[in-house]
């Protein structure tokens, strides 16, 4: 299934179909930046039930799977008031209605568990200063486990430590990825490979799809191997509104209107209404905003070009043979090679 | 000569002086990212300005809208990651400063960005935890940074470390570097020191209009001043230039800047349709 | 001292004066490849005593140390026998020989220890199969320390963990670097960022000083920010005969000589004293090869031009004011925002 | 039809059919990488190579010289490092198949690349423990390459872990994932196997021209044999092919290879003095 040899491509529909599940754990993989909002939207769109999301710095990716009841519980650092002071957010209302319920760690000790469980810990330490904070002290569903305590061996002192998060399912968008899921990101780093690495089952959308031969020059911008993905979606917009690095700004008038519909549940649903549940893909989410707003809101923040510096990756050669047909080290035709090994006895009759 | 300037601009001047040339700083989000960039491009030209993205030793030629928003600028030297900025940088004693907003703060410089009015399940949910218990953790120096919040007599969350009890609990408690924690605050009624002895918040200066009355006023516990107050730091032309041209929408309070977006978007929208 | 006002550009001999200290814990930052051997022979020129070495992958790094009477105790993993079957290596006749203790880990380990150490954690947890090796059960001058075990509190499994490593000073040999000491390696990546991070100073040598705005265009191959390095050398062909990619490939008939030499002690000083002790620096040292060798053998393994496949990192916009002199997200100029800060009753006198 | 091939050869070929198309394979220096070389240039195309530096997926051009020979290729897909290459994929179970190189080699599979003759302060220094014993641990299934290594009764230390005391002793430990070690061993004179219930090694099969008493003779214990033995393998023409074009010089032992290289190499130099 995440095999290399795959050609992993597939819509978007196909692999939300195929890679969550009702009752997952669902891990968002992106931070702050480059939202993953094509593959929010599907999976509201599917109807998806009783997920626990794992999210660091959501706002609208939360917001709007609570609001599509696809949520029981979160893991979460920062949720911002997006509906202002007075109208909260969906992950309020829903938890003070006892609706869902809400694990809060601290940007550190949320990717420490992401991290765990990437690496195949079962544990990570974590800094100690946590411990004389509610982050510690105060739990919700994860209880005792929430943080453990370890005496280190050499020093004995006390060490906080949290336990491995291995979500089902990790919703990702980068910049670009080969049809074999050779993920490629880059700009403010986050938890994002993390979180991807962590997960069981990785969706990849991603903005533009490339020759692997794109990839093979430039692995240090890679995220993901091939052999850890299981879904590769092409969708340019993908994270829209919120922006990509080399692709487009955030459109911060869009938020504005999703805040101002955010101040209430059915302000949201509302809202949902036009441009969630009736878009069946990306494209025509692209479509509907340029006959609402007109193209040129949409050109306003397009990325400029401002392409990173190359780096030389290059050998001195890449065969052993001469131009002359002579083996580079030894100066030798492949028939003189043989007949060396003739020669000295190293030939076995099979 | 006198000088007109805002509220958020004095607050914002007041916590770039912090920042000395050469400071390694991580900042959190609003007036902080704003005095780093002030500072940074006035008076502090080698300070290192860093963000738990992993963005690190950036220069910003847009106010910075999140911790990683890495639009705001064109090109930074490193960029590691979030797991890495807390170990790697801050763990290991390399973040000088930390610059942080507070949603309530006690008088030991203890902060609450999590819950207001109630707990978890019962109050009103702030942003979160974000990077801030971390960074006043392992920063060598914290100031913190009260826009909208609130001073209280008891947290209803504790978010993040300050002096916990006060006196020496946080160096005895062998959990963060001997000697960090917060070093100021600064709201827009003035700026606060801590005690060294006791670790008590006081007030060090009003801004030029405050009177120490209001300051107690919005404090529950008996605040100690300085007597005389200090000077308010008057910002310099060059500052308030910087900042207006740095961030025009920046100077004044969100709900101002809201309508005139709106205002303007909606001219925009009519002229279209005109 | 470490700080990014500083123009940390200087000799080889003056960061190695500076930095290294008779006694000091000495990482060699290199993994395998691109080996600093321009900084192991100014260590032994310099006869720095009583060294702690950490080498992951070393051969003549650490034989040469050897051979200079410069250490006491190594930290390692794999060690060839260079000089031969019959010869073995330096390492192993200095510790037969009872002059140097040796204490062995696996490559993980060993990267476990420097990881702990670049984190701040006092310990890491690694692979609990190692239990049921010699590596954790024989040990030398670490003792007691050189594995512990601590209870995971999740799982309460038993899980070896190894004490962090925080060398007194690392040796590096990178691409390129700024004068500050932002610092870009790339290739087959090793333990080498690791060894750096983990290490309270860093001496950072590189192929090539460039402008910082090379630098800040390819953040993503940045291993150390400024901040963390003492000093920068800039000197080419400072790996050689070890390969850098993009630059040079192995030096395979100088490294064979270096071999014949290593069978005894008294062949290694001998090469030594041709090509060690004589030789001031780098340019000197490339002069004499080229002299004895001819400029051709050099041209041989230069490297081939291949290089990165860019990445935008554009965006829409770099500052808040279009070109008509108004605000982006407001249209007012900037005498109508202060106009609006004064009618609004914002403005304090001060 | 008659072929004429190298021990060598034999031996490489064997340890390529081991590699199945897809497969993700950590291979150790020597005659495991002309393997994997072999196996993804001619009947595993989509084997994932990978090695500890961080090296993951790549299609070498040249033999690789070293685990960390990025430049025995002209790009490669994910460049990770060793922590992670150990942790992310290696714990994680994304491992198929290792194929290491062996110094000494006991008859339940333990495995010795360390001390020999003695012990660390004693012994004769081999090349250490380098990614061996967790590749060994982790990997679902191991093969193990005896060029000129040696069987023994007792290790004289034990770097990595085969089947320990045997039988399911492995699995009972708890350290390793269940089912994993190694499931052959290949050298110059044949192929060895492990009994599923006592892990012992046995032989299955030599390659031509060598007999089963000349196996036994190096071998200190007991050694079982299938009987009857299976056939070895017999290189295709274009494995010898390609191995030969690919590695000009790996197809003969190191002694052989070295004397003809100074020998071109004086040439040369006697050519240019001339």
């Amino acid at each position: 299934m995440t095999d290399n040899t795959i050609n992993k491509v597939m819509t978007l529909k196909e692999a939300v179909s195929r890679f969550v599940h009702d009752g997952d754990e669902l891990v968002v993989g992106n931070y702050t930046v480059a939202t993953p909002f094509n593959q929010i939207m599907e999976v509201v769109r599917q109807e998806k039930k009783n997920l626990t999301v794992y999210t660091q710095s959501g706002v609208f990716d939360v917001e709007m799977l609570i609001a599509g009841e696809c949520v029981d519980r979160i893991v979460t650092t920062y949720n911002i008031r997006s509906g202002g002071r007075g109208g909260g957010s969906m992950c309020e209302r829903y938890q003070t209605a006892g609706k869902i319920q809400v694990e809060d760690y601290s940007n550190f000790t949320y990717n420490a568990r992401l991290t765990a469980g990437a690496l195949g810990y079962s544990f990570m330490p974590v800094l100690p200063g946590i411990m004389a904070t509610d982050v510690f002290k105060v739990r919700d569903f994860m209880g005792e486990s929430k943080f453990g305590v370890v005496e280190c061996p050499f020093t004995g002192k006390d060490i906080p430590v949290v336990p491995a998060a291995n979500p089902d399912v990790c919703i990702v968008h980068v910049h670009r990825a080969d049809k074999y899921g050779n993920a490629q990101y880059w700009g403010a780093k986050g938890s994002v490979a993390w979180a991807c690495l962590a997960s069981k089952n990785i969706i990849v959308s991603c903005e533009e799809l490339v020759d692997t031969e794109i990839i093979n020059a430039s692995p240090e911008y890679t995220i993901l191997p091939s052999f850890r993905v299981n879904a590769v979606v092409e969708e340019s917009f993908g994270a829209h509104p919120a922006e990509l690095v080399g692709y487009y700004n955030m459109d911060q008038l869009f938020y504005i209107e999703m805040d101002v519909a955010n101040a209430s549940d059915t302000g949201l649903r509302k809202w949902m209404d036009e441009w969630v549940y009736p878009i069946p893909d990306r494209n025509t989410y692209i479509e509907r905003y340029i006959s609402k707003y007109g193209l040129e809101r949409l050109k306003q923040i397009k990325a400029q070009t401002y392409y990173s510096a190359p780096v030389n990756q290059g050998a001195a050669f890449y065969s052993n043979w001469r131009e002359d047909g002579k083996s580079v080290g030894l100066g030798l035709t492949l028939d003189e090679i043989e007949k060396v090994m003739e020669e000295k006895g190293l030939m076995i009759d099979v | 000569m006198s000088k007109k300037v805002t509220k958020i601009e004095l607050l914002v001047v007041a916590v770039a002086h912090t920042i000395n040339d050469g400071d390694k700083v991580v900042l959190g989000v609003g007036a902080p990212m704003l005095a780093g960039a002030l500072a940074k491009a006035l008076h502090a030209p080698n300070a290192v300005l860093m963000m738990e993205s992993g963005m690190v030793d950036f220069e910003p030629l847009l106010p910075p809208r999140h911790v990683a928003d890495v639009m705001c600028l064109k090109g930074f030297p490193y960029s590691t990651d979030l797991f890495n900025t807390f170990t790697t940088i801050t763990y290991r004693g390399y973040v000088d400063k930390t610059i942080l907003g507070v949603g309530q703060v006690d008088k030991y410089g203890n902060v609450n960005t999590s819950f207001m009015g109630g707990g978890p399940t019962t109050g009103m949910r702030l942003t979160g935890a974000g990077g801030a218990p971390d960074f006043m953790s392992y920063a060598k120096e914290t100031i913190l940074c009260l826009k909208g919040g609130k001073f209280v007599e008891e947290l209803d969350y504790h978010t993040s470390p300050g002096y916990l009890g006060g006196g020496d609990e946080r160096d005895r408690s062998g959990l963060f570097p001997q000697g960090s924690g917060p070093s100021m605050l600064i709201s827009p009624d003035g700026i606060f020191r801590f005690d060294p002895e006791t670790k008590e918040m006081y007030l060090e200066s009003v801004i030029p209009g405050v009177t120490v009355e209001e300051v107690k006023a919005r404090v529950p516990w008996d605040l100690k001043t300085l007597d005389p107050l200090k000077e308010y730091p008057v910002p310099k032309k060059e500052e308030t230039d910087f900042l207006r041209s740095f961030a025009p929408y920046a100077s004044f309070p969100n709900s101002i800047m809201m309508e005139l977006a709106m205002q303007h978007y909606t001219q925009e929208e009519q002229r279209k349709a005109g």
